[in-house]
Parts: structure tokens; sequence; C-alpha cells
């Protein structure tokens, strides 16, 4: 009877195709590219920063399933927002994400994000993330150990191999509704603002 | 019309101003020029119809005038008689704004100073020579002190003092010629100076040396040149270098290719020249006053020439005499040109060339420098080229190598004066130079000119000339 | 039938690059008590990246800087032979010689840097700089080392110096192989030396300002030049390959050595790479040189 | 074909003009220069007399290479001396200009000197009795003499430790003049080595060590260099090393001759670009540009294809004449020589790179550069016709083989061997220009049509300040203009700090101030006192007396 | 050195709360003599922090100031009073550098003004226009109602206090209900052990 490592990778990665979902061929097989090479922005915006480092290295070692990590926004697919969020962060946040090339995702961390956690009643940080971004899979738990963070990236993959996760889709359509939120909060105009209209051009070659 | 006329004329005009006072103010100026005209007339004509004579007028049995008029002493007279006359030209629309002082001395004396000269080129009697070299030199001493200046009475003080020295060597020379050979014509005294003894002809020679070295101006007396420069004034340190120093150097080496056709004393003398170049050159690089910078470097031209008649060969005197036309035009030109300079900027270092706003006395001070420093268009290269290539004929290497880096240094310090020129300054006024200038300048210039780019039209005529001198025919 | 050849070669080269950069991974991953990325991992991730919504380009400098770069790749591919005695497989080499690779192999990344200086990004010049400067330190004993083999074998080109070699000469001459491999583990950007992409130090160097597509074609170029400098040096130093297997089996044997020497070591400062480069290989290879030279 | 001036005999010294390949091949660079130059001049209000200065240059330019006796040659070099220094008045600072003319007078001598001793041994000044002559000179002489022709032509092509002048000159003059100063008077450098040395004398391997040192150290020196101008005259000193290195060796000549060329076209290009943007921006230091690139669109192309060719990159003609050498080197057994060459143009291409970046590419360092407009088509015509020269020297490196085997004949050197104008072969190998550029462009095209095709599309990014900054926004105030001083951090490395740090400038100071304290030394003999000059006419006579009687 | 302080400083006595930490209370006129004599005479030459309570019932903030011997020995702490509303304290930048940082954080967290003090703009709130947060009268909790919105929960949601209560009640009388049936379980088996015996 398997234990241990292998164990884990087996039932990890078992159901990872398992989702069908009725998609054309071609957009199956750019989905099948998406799911099975993931670069996460190395940013740690709040406390679960200090989770990254185990889930990529030799332990839990995200890379077995193709996960790796990527310096600028512009290499990255996932952006992973880990734990509160203060005005201060949430500012770079946004322009780090504007800044990523679609199809990109958010991969939200811990209760902070869901309804601003231990920090409910802090007069700094913002309560909940999906207001000014939005969000593709929240991991809960008060900093979630690297176990549960694979499990999450493990669901963001099925959900990209089904071609579900669009909310940078959702981002473009209703991008106003963001705006308004963070300008409320991030109290004068959210800079740059090229960077928002720069979606609604056709690309060149 | 014989030779005599060349003294005698300037003389008599000399003794006749006093006369010409009362025709008015600038009776006396016209009638020098006249005159000096007439004295260049006289010397193409002889020039033209080859009338080389020998003219003989005894007064008493050893004493008496005698000149000998060959191609080369005949040269030497065109070129004293052609300065002069360029001399009072420019002084008439000179003397216009600022005169000398009361000028009827002043023509006496330039006058004299040239029957001087043109009696020593002349003269073939040993006495003469003395005779002339005194009269030079005492209208030399007065011109230099001529203006009322704390520095030109101390340049005619020093001036006075080291030409009477020289004139006691050179009587000294002439009384132990007298007692040994017993005649005054140099061409008895040059067949009997053989057979003198050796310790005699020695200390005659350098008795000799040292009479003529001061007016020479070589390296050890030379010490005297830089401060009369400075002190007497601008055209008349035209006058010292084109014709006096000219007239000097022409007797020494006559008189030595005479008594040591062999060449002895070569060897030792050209190393002298050359290390009085060396010394020259190197002793003005320190120069900031203008006056004193161009004397160093005519010092180091004349050694330069003194280096060439020195190696005693047909080649080299021609080179020796195209350095001398080409000295004497190039320091003319400088010399009018500062007298302009001097007469509006007041000042005499070589800062005053940073303010110079005059494109004309710019091109004409510069084509005079680089002439003198032997660049190739101009007259200064042919002779240069000509003295090095003689050397190089002799193998003396380091006698080349001194030249080379003197003419380097004189190059250094001529070209921080370009320097001064060129580079833009805040300028002052333009300086309006007159067109009676304008023209002897340009004129002086564009005989550099020629000289450099078509030097055979000379060649010829000097060549003979040199072997004439080296065949000291008497 | 040349055509056929050469795309046949960049076929392979393609492949065989993407394959070794995925054994770097799992063979590095291994050294770091961890199972690393399938093996064609890499190759997805390119193909991730061509297959991108879109990519930010600042400019048609920016745009050519990776074409540039690639077709850099390519051109030094073709001018490698694989093999040593036949002409097939040979590419365009029997027009070029030694010199026309050694320059076309810095032609690629100076194209690059044009892209990266457009790009506007202080950290990408920060990495170009560090790249240039390392650069004249790691070419200085390959320079050497290459110079002696030439002089060696009495010709620049490159089947020729292969063929000339009975005994390989990383055995025949020693030092002049251990010269050429410090600078060639440079060359391969591995650990010691690559100072230039760190991801941290420099915000991933001259790639920092390429998204989408670029990134894309930056990885499959550099699986490309990575196989032509292995296939450059067997032909130097191993000897050169009679069949594919031997030359597979050369160049993984090279390459295992290059990975496993760059993952045991930490990261040189700019400074500190050029005065080690400057010192330690350029004596061993002048060393080596004077050696070769006497016998 | 020998017209005689002998008629003209200055005293029998004959002087004669010839029309030999190698002259004409040096009159070609000349024309080559002028012609490019004489494009640019009606952008500047230039004063008439630079014209007539410029028209005496020429002319004593084509009187050097025509020359067929040195003694013509040494008027044409002593009057080039001349004219350039008053070229360079016109806009060079006081000490600089002292500085030259110092150095300039100083070769000039020195080279008369040496034709002196060619004369003293045979009389004659022809090229033709040159080589007997030096046979005929004794050893030590021979010696002399070549200290002096050297000394004379490193100053003139700024060898390193003769460079004192040459850099300044080459930053403060007028940039057309300084374009023409390194395209062609540092050739007549090389002419003069050609006839003066290489004819003379059998190949020196000091030379070849002198040209290596040259080349190594003027690239790093180049690369500290912040004044656009400055670097490219280091960079063609060091460029002049390599054919001095090359001329140091056995027939070398093929190298040096076809790197010239290259050399003068490049030259031309890169300076007359950087005069563009001078006239544009009226700003020549790397801190002060930047970011001209989608402004001034096409200089970028043409300074692009400017340092592929310095760097001697394959496709285009630096590589062939670089291939040249190297095979020229490769054949001697001095392989240090090679592998010191190959190290220098490796390091070079640190400030190749440099000279694009700071100028074209980045952030532009000031607003007003934002205002920068491509210049003229009276600046751009004779780039886009040395560009062309450059290509076709690319894809056709051996079309000027054949006039170089001319020139070799000539002075009986080993000729190339030579198939067709494409393929270049040298000893050791040789390679088909054309087909490297073929393949190049061809790929090229195919790796475009490739990439255009992918299906994820490049969107224009809005301006310059939409770039990955760490989260954080740059604007106007952010100092963003990066890399433009790269290449300082070599002085932190050990061996290169020696290379950089010291200069010989001190030397030189040094030489001046003793030399002008020694003539300080020499004015006291001259001073007024009477008495002093007295004493020494006095001790003077004595050692006069001394020497005689002994 | 206590007596010296307290004679020409007019303290209150200085008091020893721990064998290396000493306090004293100052008016405020004079903390800069103070700190400058403590400076001069006994190496307390490092200024550790500023820190400041909000006393609102007094109406006064207490700013301390912590200073340090240099071989780290001993710590002084020395306090003084200052007002609420826009107070200006005389800031110490110039004789210690850190001392900007401290003054810059206090300025934006309570708003007192630091004379002299050449970089007070602010710290870690960006944009912050509302009162200093730190503050007492400052209610955040009141702030965060009315600025932020929070996730609306689900539809079944209920108050998480009176839920907690309701639960807590249930269980109580669930443990009451067990205890009765036990003890009437004891009672009947009591009983038939009577009946048995």
């Amino acid at each position: 009877m398997e234990e241990g490592f292998l164990l884990e990778q087996k039932t990890l990665e078992g159901d990872l195709n398992s989702e069908t979902s009725h998609q054309s061929s071609v957009d199956f097989l750019m989905n099948w590219f998406r799911k099975r090479s993931i670069f996460v922005l190395a940013y740690g915006t709040g406390c679960g920063a200090i989770e990254m480092p185990p889930t990529f290295t030799s332990r839990y070692d995200a890379e077995r399933l193709g996960i790796r990590g990527a310096a600028t926004p512009r290499q990255a697919d996932v952006i992973i927002v880990s734990g509160y969020c203060s005005y201060k962060t949430l500012r770079r946040i946004i322009r780090t994400y504007e800044q990523m090339s679609n199809p990109k995702y958010v991969l939200a961390l811990g209760s902070c994000t869901v309804n601003g956690g231990m920090y409910w009643d802090s007069y700094n940080t913002i309560k909940k993330l999906e207001d000014y971004l939005p969000v593709d899979m929240y991991v809960n738990g008060c900093m979630p150990r690297p176990e549960s963070i694979l499990e999450g990236f493990i669901e963001l993959q099925k959900e990209i191999g089904a071609g579900k996760a669009s909310s940078w889709q959702k981002y473009e359509e209703n991008h106003e509704f963001y705006r308004k939120n963070q300008e409320a909060v991030l109290g004068e105009k959210v800079e740059p603002s090229y960077e928002a209209d720069w979606y609604l051009y056709e690309g060149g070659l | 019309m014989s030779s005599v006329l060349f003294v005698a004329l300037p003389l008599l005009f000399g003794f006749s101003t006093p006369i010409l006072g009362y025709f008015g103010k600038n009776a006396v100026a016209y009638v020098s020029t006249l005159m000096q005209l007439f004295l260049l007339y006289l010397g193409f004509d002889l020039l033209l119809n080859e009338g080389f004579s020998i003219e003989l007028i005894s007064i008493a049995p050893p004493l008496g005038i005698s000149f000998v008029v060959t191609k080369v002493s005949l040269l030497f007279v065109l070129l004293f008689t052609s300065v002069m006359t360029l001399f009072s030209l420019y002084y008439l629309s000179y003397r216009s704004e600022k005169p000398y002082r009361d000028e009827s001395k002043f023509f006496i004396l330039i006058n004299m100073l040239l029957a001087a000269s043109i009696g020593l080129v002349l003269s073939s009697d040993i006495f003469n020579i003395y005779v002339f070299f005194e009269i030079a030199g005492i209208s030399a001493y007065i011109l230099s002190a001529y203006e009322k200046s704390s520095s030109a009475l101390e340049a005619g003080i020093k001036y006075l003092i080291t030409g009477a020295v020289a004139s006691i060597f050179l009587i000294f020379a002439i009384v132990l010629i007298y007692i040994y050979i017993g005649s005054l014509n140099l061409g008895i005294i040059a067949q009997h100076f053989e057979l003198l003894p050796f310790q005699i002809k020695l200390l005659i020679s350098i008795l000799l040396l040292i009479g003529f070295g001061f007016k020479v101006e070589i390296f050890p007396l030379n010490f005297w040149v830089s401060d009369v420069y400075q002190g007497s004034s601008t055209l008349v340190n035209a006058l010292f270098s084109a014709i006096v120093v000219k007239a000097y150097l022409f007797v020494f080496f006559h008189l030595l290719y005479l008594f040591l056709p062999h060449g002895e004393f070569s060897l030792f003398l050209i190393y002298l020249g050359a290390f009085s170049m060396l010394a020259a050159e190197v002793a003005g690089l320190r120069q900031s006053h203008l006056k004193r910078l161009f004397a160093y470097s005519s010092l180091g031209q004349v050694a330069l020439v003194f280096t060439a008649f020195a190696l005693q060969n047909t080649q080299a005197i021609q080179a020796a005499l195209f350095i001398v036309l080409a000295h004497s035009v190039a320091k003319m030109g400088i010399f009018f040109a500062l007298a302009l300079i001097e007469k509006e900027h007041e000042s005499m270092e070589s800062e005053t060339l940073k303010s110079l706003n005059s494109p004309f006395l710019r091109v004409i001070l510069l084509i005079s420098m680089l002439s003198l420093l032997g660049i190739p268009l101009f007259a200064g290269f042919v002779g240069k080229l000509l003295v090095l290539k003689s050397l190089a004929l002799e193998g003396m290497l380091p006698i080349i190598m001194m030249i080379i880096l003197a003419s380097l240094i004189e190059a250094v310090y001529y070209f921080k004066l370009a320097g001064y020129m060129f580079t833009s300054d805040k300028r002052r006024d333009v300086l309006k130079v007159t067109w009676a200038h304008k023209t002897i300048l340009a004129f002086l210039s564009l005989l550099l000119l020629i000289i450099g780019m078509a030097p055979f039209l000379l060649s010829e005529y000097l060549f003979e000339a040199s072997k004439l001198m080296l065949g000291g025919v008497s | 039938m040349i055509l056929l050849e050469l795309l046949l070669m960049l076929l392979v080269a393609y492949g065989v690059g993407f394959l070794y950069y995925g054994l770097y991974r799992n063979i590095t991953a291994r050294f770091q008590r961890r199972f690393g990325p399938p093996l064609w991992q890499s190759f997805f991730d390119s193909i991730k990246f061509f297959l991108k919504e879109e990519s930010t380009s600042h400019g048609w400098m920016f745009y050519l800087g990776p074409i540039i770069m690639m077709s850099g790749a390519i051109t030094t591919l073709f001018f490698i032979p694989f093999f040593k005695e036949t002409t097939n497989f040979s590419g365009l080499s029997s027009y070029g010689n030694l010199f026309v690779v050694l320059y076309l192999l810095v032609l690629g990344p100076l194209g690059n840097a044009l892209g990266v200086g457009t790009g506007g990004n202080p950290f990408g010049a920060m990495g170009v700089t560090r790249g240039l400067s390392r650069l004249f330190a790691l070419e200085l004993p390959f320079y050497i080392a290459v110079i002696a083999i030439m002089s060696l074998s009495g010709s620049a080109d490159i089947s020729e110096i292969a063929a000339h070699q009975s005994t390989m000469y990383a055995l025949a001459y020693p030092l002049l192989f251990i010269g050429a491999l410090f600078s060639f583990i440079g060359m391969m950007g591995q650990s010691p030396f690559d100072v230039v992409g760190a991801p941290v130090e420099v915000y991933s160097g001259p790639a920092s300002e390429f998204s989408g597509k670029f990134l894309a074609l930056l990885m499959s170029q550099s699986a490309i030049y990575t196989f032509a400098k292995l296939v450059l040096m067997v032909n130097l130093f191993l000897g050169g390959a009679q069949g594919f297997l031997e030359l597979l089996l050369k160049t993984f044997v090279l390459f295992l050595f290059v990975i496993s020497f760059g993952s045991l070591y930490g990261r040189f400062k700019t400074p500190q790479s050029i005065d080690f480069l400057l010192k330690v290989p350029t004596t061993i290879a002048v060393i080596g040189l004077i050696l070769a030279t006497w016998s | 074909m020998m017209i005689n001036l002998s008629n003209y005999a200055l005293g029998h010294i004959v002087l004669a003009l010839e029309m030999s390949h190698l002259a004409n091949f040096f009159a070609v660079l000349i024309l080559l220069s002028m012609g490019t130059l004489l494009f640019l001049v009606k952008n500047y209000a230039l004063p008439k007399s630079f014209y007539a200065l410029s028209a005496l240059l020429s002319t004593s330019l084509f009187l050097i290479v025509y020359a067929a006796d040195y003694l013509l040659f040494f008027i044409g070099w002593e009057v080039m001396s001349i004219t350039t220094y008053f070229l360079l008045s016109f806009s060079v600072s006081q000490k600089t200009l002292h500085k030259y003319i110092i150095f300039a007078m100083s070769s000039a001598l020195a080279l008369f000197i040496a034709i002196l001793m060619i004369y003293s041994t045979q009389q004659s000044f022809l090229y033709s009795d040159a080589r007997e002559s030096f046979e005929l000179m004794g050893e030590f002489q021979g010696v002399f003499f070549l200290v002096l022709i050297l000394f004379a032509i490193f100053v003139k092509l700024g060898v390193i430790g003769f460079h004192y002048w040459l850099v300044d000159a080459y930053e403060e003059a007028h940039d057309i003049f300084t374009a023409f100063l390194s395209a062609v008077l540092s050739k007549m450098g090389v002419y003069a080595l050609i006839i003066l040395v290489v004819k003379v004398t059998q190949p020196m391997l000091a030379l070849a060590i002198i040209g290596v040192m040259t080349s190594i150290i003027a690239t790093f020196k180049a690369i500290q260099e912040d004044s656009v101008k400055r670097v490219l005259a280091y960079s063609s000193i060091a460029q002049l090393g390599y054919i001095v290195t090359v001329l140091g060796v056995a027939d070398g000549m093929s190298g040096a001759l076809y790197h010239s060329l290259i050399h003068t076209a490049v030259k031309l290009l890169l300076f007359i670009n950087i005069a563009g943007v001078i006239y544009m921006t009226g700003r020549d230091k790397f801190s002060q540009l930047g970011g001209l690139i989608y402004k001034m669109p096409q200089s970028f192309v043409l300074l692009l294809i400017g340092i592929i060719v310095l760097a001697g990159m394959p496709p285009l003609g630096g590589f062939s004449s670089k291939f040249l050498i190297y095979s020229a080197l490769l054949d001697t057994k001095y392989l240090l020589l090679l592998s010191g060459v190959m190290f220098s143009s490796a390091s070079a291409f640190l400030y190749i790179y440099k000279l694009i970046y700071g100028v074209y590419l980045g952030h532009p360092s000031h607003k007003k550069l934002e205002s920068a407009k491509e210049v003229s088509l009276s600046f751009l015509l004779p780039q886009y016709l040395l560009a062309f020269i450059l290509i076709t020297l690319g894809t056709f490196p051996a079309l000027i083989v054949p006039y170089i085997n001319e020139i070799l004949l000539e002075s009986s050197l080993t000729t190339l061997s030579f198939t067709h104008a494409g393929e270049l072969i040298s000893a050791f190998a040789q390679f088909n220009g054309l087909i490297v550029m073929s393949a190049f462009g061809t790929i090229f095209v195919l790796v475009v049509i490739f990439f255009v095709s992918t299906r994820s599309k490049a969107k224009e990014a809005k301006n310059r300040f939409d770039i990955a900054y760490c989260g954080e926004e740059p604007d106007e105030s952010t100092h963003l203009h990066y890399g433009y001083s790269m290449g300082k951090e070599l002085a932190r490395v050990g061996i290169l700090r020696a290379i950089i740090k010291n200069s010989s400038s001190h030397f030189y100071e040094y030489l001046g101030k003793q030399t002008l304290s020694f003539a300080e030394l020499f004015r006291k003999i001259y001073s007024g006192k009477l008495s002093v000059n007295f004493n020494i006419a006095i001790l003077f006579l004595l050692l006069l007396l001394w020497g005689s009687l002994r | 050195m206590f007596k010296t302080i307290k004679s020409n400083f007019a303290t209150a006595d200085v008091e020893v709360k721990r064998q290396d930490l000493y306090k004293v209370v100052i008016k405020y006129d004079r903390l800069s003599a103070l700190i400058d004599f403590l400076y001069n005479n006994y190496t307390y030459k490092i200024l550790n922090a500023i820190t400041c309570t909000d006393w609102i019932e007094e109406g006064h903030f207490a700013l301390t100031y912590l200073i340090t011997t240099e071989d780290r020995s001993n710590t002084f702490m020395i306090q003084t009073l200052v007002g609420r509303e826009d107070t200006k304290v005389e800031s110490f930048s110039k004789k210690f550098k850190q001392a900007q940082i401290m003054e810059r954080d206090l300025h934006e967290m309570y708003g007192i003004d630091f004379i002299g003090n050449d970089n007070l703009k602010e710290l870690s709130l960006e944009n912050w226009v509302h009162t200093p947060p730190l503050r007492r009268e400052f209610d955040t909790l009141e702030f965060v109602n009315e600025h932020l919105t929070f996730r609306e929960g689900r539809e079944d949601n209920v108050d998480v206090k009176a839920e907690t209560k309701r639960l807590r009640a249930l269980k109580k009388a669930q443990k009451e209900a067990d205890k009765k049936a036990k003890e009437a379980a004891d009672a009947s088996a009591l009983k038939e052990n009577e009946d048995g015996k």
C-alpha cells in the first residue's frame, strides 16, 4: 500500500483531469498548456508570503505541478494576495495586476481577503478583496499551510483546464465598478489611468 | 659710378641736414629717403652691368680706403640698402602719428649706420674694417638710447660698454697683424698668415673671435642683446637685426676664410654656434616680453647662420645666405608690425596679442613666424633644409640634433603667441592700418612666400656668391 | 535537399534543447531533494507563453530584439557541423569557419540587448551591462584555448578541427580544456557566473520587460543556443561525433557536468566573476597554450 | 608612373611624385572622407578661412600620398600638421591647442632628422634607395633611426603612450573636422608606417606588441568615458592599434589595408551620426542624451549598422577585415598576440553597446530631448552611402581583394588567393560573405513571419513610463536613464583598475614643468647685471685658451 | 546624580524602576536641557524611542523619551506632559538623526507637530485625511462601518453573539435534563436496591 509522498502526489493529481467540460479541441489544447505551466508572481503582499518558500522549494515542491515563480508581472500568470491588504499595498497590487498579461488569475489566501479576517475592524485594511480585484480562488485558513495552497493551485488548474477561470474577462467587462471601489478607498484617482483603458485596444502584430 | 659713393653720400647727407632744416620740417625725411633710393639704384646698376671692381684710394701709404665689390659683398650691400629704403618708406607714414623727437638727428644716425655697415662689407683693408666697426657701433649705441626711457638709457650704456670692449680686442688683433705682416691689405695678410708661428696665429684668431664675438652675438657674449632690443624702439630693432648683425657676421667669416682657409677651428665654431642657438632658444622659452622674445629668436637664427658659415663648404654658405635673406625679411615684417601694435596697445607683454583685433597684422606676424620656424612653404625652410642637408653630408648627427631641438623649442613659444592670437578672446576695437604700411608688410610677406615656393630663382646667384666667398679673392 | 537537412537540424536542436532543459530542471531538483517538473515542462512553458492573449511591446526595435536573438541562434546552429567526417548534417559550415561562429555567438545577445534598451526598463539595462562586462572576461580564456586548437590543427574550419583530433583535445591538452570549460559554464549561464538574469537581484535582468510571446521566443532560442554551444564544444574539444548516438552521449555528458557544477555554487557578483575569470582560467589557458605550442 | 621634378633642383635634390597603387588606395580614402564630409558643410556657419585651410590640408594630404621621395613627404607632413593646428584653433581651447602643436612639431622634426639620416648615407631622398641606406646605417644609427620614425608615427596614430593630445583635440574640435581627423589623418600615420618601416625593415615584433597594448588599454579607457566624442577617439586609437599590430607581423599588409578602409568608412559614419545628434540636441555626453530612437529612427538604424561593423560582426564588413587580421596573426607563432587582439575586440562590445544605448535607447535624460526631430538629408545621405559601402563589403568581402593583391605585388609581398567576390580566403580558412548574409537574412524573415502569426498579439505600451517597476509608477521626475555610465564598475576589478586609473598625463605635465624650470635657470644667465655676463665671458675665454693650448 | 537632576531641573524625585532603568517626570520647558545634561555628562548618547500615550481623561499626552548610555548599561525614561490639541513640540532630529522617523510616526498617528523636523510627510497611511488614528477619540469600528463595506453573509446567517448565546443556553438546558434524568435513574435504582434489599 503506497503511502507518504507518492500517495500524496497521486491523490493530488488523481482527479486533475477528471473535470470534463464541453470546449472545442483548440480551446481544450490551449487551456491544457495554460493548466500545465503556471508562473506565480514573486510578490508577498501580506503575512501569507512566508508560506510561499516552503511551497516552491524542496518539501512541498510546487514545481512538480508546473508551478514556478516569476520575477516580473510581465512574465506572471497568477498573483497571490496573501493575507491582509492595507491601502498602500492595494495600490501596488492593482498596479501589478494591471501589468500582467492576460489570461491572469488571482489566488487569495487567508480569511483577511474574504471579510477582513482578524483585522475586521482595522481602519487601515480593506475588508473584501472581491470589490477591488476579481478573485479566482480563495484558500481560507489564517494562513493556509502549503498543502492547502497546493490544493488551491490544483483547483485553480482544474478550473483553468476547464476554461472556467475567466476572472480577467470579468475585470475588463465591469471595469468601472472595480475602479469606483478602488478610488473610494485609495483617495484620489488611481494612477495610472492609461493602464485601465489599455485593454480596450485591439492588439497589433 | 664707384662704390665709394655708398659711403660718401650718407656722410655728406649727414652734414647737410642743418641746412636742410630751414627748408621745412619733413624736408630732411624726404631727402634722406630719396638718397637711399638713389643708393639702391646704384646697387642694382652695379649688379646689372657686372661692375665688380676694386677701388683703391690711398691717402697716406699704409692708410687709405680700398673697397672690393664682389658678388657676395654686393649681395649684402643690396640687402642693406633695400632694408634701409623700406625702413624709411615705412617711417614716412609712421611719423605722421608718433615721430621721433628732433628727427634730423635720427636721420643722420640711420644714414651713418647704413654707410658704416656698407663700408664694413665692402672694405678689404683691415684698418678700414676697424674704422667702420667703430662708426657702426657708435651710431647703434645712440640709436638704441634714442628714447627718453630708463630702459633705453640702460640699453644704450650696455651696448656702449660691450662695443668698446669688442673694439679693444679688435684693435689688439690688428696691431699684432700689422706688426707681424706689416701691411693692412687683406690680400697680403691672407698670403702671409700661414707663415706665422702657431701661437701667434692662435692668439690673433682668438682676439678676432672675441672682438667680433660680441657683435656677432655668439653664446657667451650675447647677454647684452636682449636688453638692447628691449630698450630701443621697435623700428630700430628691425634695423639692428636686419643690417647690423649681418654685416658683422659677413666680415667675421670673410676674415676667417681669408686667414684660415683650411678651417682649423671650424669644428669648434660649429659646436659653438649650435650650442649658442640652443641656449638662445631655451632662454627665450620663459620670455613674456615680446621684444625680448624676438631678440632671443634672432639670437637663435644668427647662431644658425654662424654654424652654417662655420661649415666652410659652398653648399653650407649658400644655405647661410638663404637664411640671412629670409631672417632679415621676416624680422623686418615682425618688428614693423610690432611697432604698430606698440603704438596702439602701449604694453609689449605677449598677452596683448590676445586682445589684438586686426586680422591683417595677425596674418603678417604669422607668416613671418612660420618662415622663421622653417615651415615648408616659406623661405626659412629652404635655408634650414640646406643647412641640415650639408650637415648631414658631413655626418655631424649631434649638431643636427641640437639644431632640431632648438627649432622645436622655438616652435613651442612661437605657437604660444600664435595661440594667443588665434583662439577667441575678448578683443579690443579694430586696429586700423594705413594702406602704406599694408603695402610694405604685404610686400615683405609675399617676398617670403616667393623665396619659399620658388627658391631656384636665387639659388644660382647665391651658389656663385658662396663659391666666391670661399675662394677668398681679395 | 539542403533545406530539408537544415530544417531537420533545427528540429533536432529545438527538441534536444528543450529535453536537456527539462533534464536540467529535474537534475537540479534532485540535487535539492525534490521531484522536478515533468521532462517537457520548459516546452509547455514556452508554448503557454505563445498562447497568451496579448504581450506588451515598446516599439518596433523592442519587437525585433528577440527576433534578432532567435535568428542569431539559428544561424549559429547552421554554421556548426554536427558530425566529423560526413558532409551531411554539416549545414552551412563549409561556407563559414570558427571565427564566424565565435562572432555569431555574440551577435544574438547584442541584438537582444538593443530590444532590452528600447524597452526602457532600468533593470533591463542593468542586466545587459552585467552581461556585457561579464562577456569579455568569459571570452578571454575561451579565445586562448580556441586559438591554441586552431594553430594545432592548422585550420580555422570546425569540421577540420574535429577531424584532426586523433585523441580528444580534452585529453591531449587538459589545461586548455579546463580553461575553456570555465568560460563554457559562464556561456551556458550556469551558476557561478549567471548574475546576468538573476530573478531577485536584477528583476530577471534583460528579460524583465518581455511578456507573452517575446518570452516564449527567448526560451526557445536559449534551447537552440544551448544545443549549438554543446555541439561546438564537442567538435572542438571532445573529438566530434560520428553518429547521432555518440553526439547525444557526448553532449549530455558535457551538459551533465556543467549543470552539476552550476547547481553546487552560489552566484558571483559581476566584479568578482570578472576578477576570477581574468585570473584563474586565463592563466590555466595560457599555460596550456604555451605547453601546446612548445611541443 | 613617376613625375621627376629634378630640374627644380635646389642644389641637386631630386623631388619626385609617383602614382603607385598604394598611393591610389590611400587617395581613395581621402576622397571618400572629403566627399562625405562636404555634404555636412552647409549645415554649419563656418568662417571662410575654414574652407581655405581645408583645401590646403587636402592638397598636403595628396602631396604626402603621392610623394615618391621623403623630402616631399616631409613637406606634406609638416604642412598637414600646421593646417590641422589652424583648423583646430577654431573651436579648441588654448591648452589643448598648445599640447597638440608641441606633439605635432616634435613628431615632424623627429621625422626630419630621420629623413636627413637616410640622406646622409645615400645622398638621395628617394623611396627606392631607402632600403639600402637603412642597411648601410650602422647598428646604433639604425636603431636610432627607427626610434625617431616610430616616435613620429606613434604621435600621429595616438598610440597609447603618446595619445595625450589626441583625445582632447578630437573632443573639442569642430564635429566635421573631428570626423576628418580620425578618418584620414590617422591613415596618414598608417601610410607613413608602411613606407617608412614596413618597406624599409623586416617586420618587428615590438611593433606588434605595442599595437596590442594600445588596443587593450584604449578599449578599457574608452569604456570609462562619458563624452561620446572621447569614446570614439579612444575607439579609433584601439582600431589603429589593430592595424599597427598586424603591420608588425609578416604579410599583415592585406589585413592592415582592408582594416584601414573599413575603419575610415565606419568612423566617418559614426562621427557624422554623432554630429547629427549634437547638431539636433546640442549635447554630446551620454548622461545628457538618451531615448532618441523613435525621434530619430533613421539615424538609429545607421548607427546600428556602424556599431555592428565597429564590433566586427559577421554579416557586415567589419568581420572581413578582422578575419584577415586574425588569419595573419594566426600564421605567426605569437598566439598570445592574437588572443590579446581578440580580447580587446571582445571587450570593445561594452563601449560599442554604450554608444548606441547612451544616445538612442533608454529614457531621455532631459525634457528638451523630447523635441528632437530627425536630422536633415544632408546628414543622412553620406551615412547611407557609407552604410551601403559597408554592407556590400560585408556580403562581398573579397570585392577589393584583387586591388589589394596589386598593391601586394607592387611591394613584392605574398598575395591573397581569390576565387569570386563573395568568398574571402586567407591562409587558415575561408568564409563566404554572401552565404552568411543571405542565411541570416532569410532566417530573420522566416522568424518574423512565424512570430507575427502566433496567437498572442503584441499591444503597444501607452508611453515610456509603462514599465514593470516593482509596483511603483515612475513619472517625469524619476531618474530612469540608467546604464549610460556602464563600465564604471570595471574599475573595481583589480587588474583593470591598474589599466584604467593611471594615465600618461602626469608624465607629460612633469616633463613640461622640468623644461620650464630648466629654461628659468638659463634666463638667469641672461640676467641684466653686466658684471655677471662679463665673468662668464672671461670664463669662456679661459676655457678657449686652455682648449686650444692643450 | 539623582540629587543634581532633582535640584537644578526641579523635577519629582527620580524613580528607580529597575536596576538599569530610571524614570523621571519633568516639565516640558526643562526637557531639552535635561537631555543635553545627560548627553554630555553621563554618556547618555543613544535615543531609543519617543513614545506618546493619550490621556484623554486628563486631556494631555504623555511624551516619553528613552535614552541609553553608550555602553548600553542603563536607560533613562524622561516623561513630559503636553497638551492634546495642536501641540507644538521642539524636534530633536538635529541632535539624534533617528528622531526624525519617530517624530514623523508620532505626527502621523497623534497629530503632534514637531518644529524643526524637515520631513513630516505620511509614513504608512497614504492620502489619510481623517483624524490621526491612534488618538482615542477616533473610533475604528465606527470608521470602518462608515467607509468600508463588509461581505454580506449568507441568507441564513445569524448574528454571531446571539447565536453563541442561544447555543450556550441550549447546551446548558441539555446538561440539566441529563442530570435530572440521571438523578431520576439513580433514584429509581436506589429504590430498586432498597426494594431488592
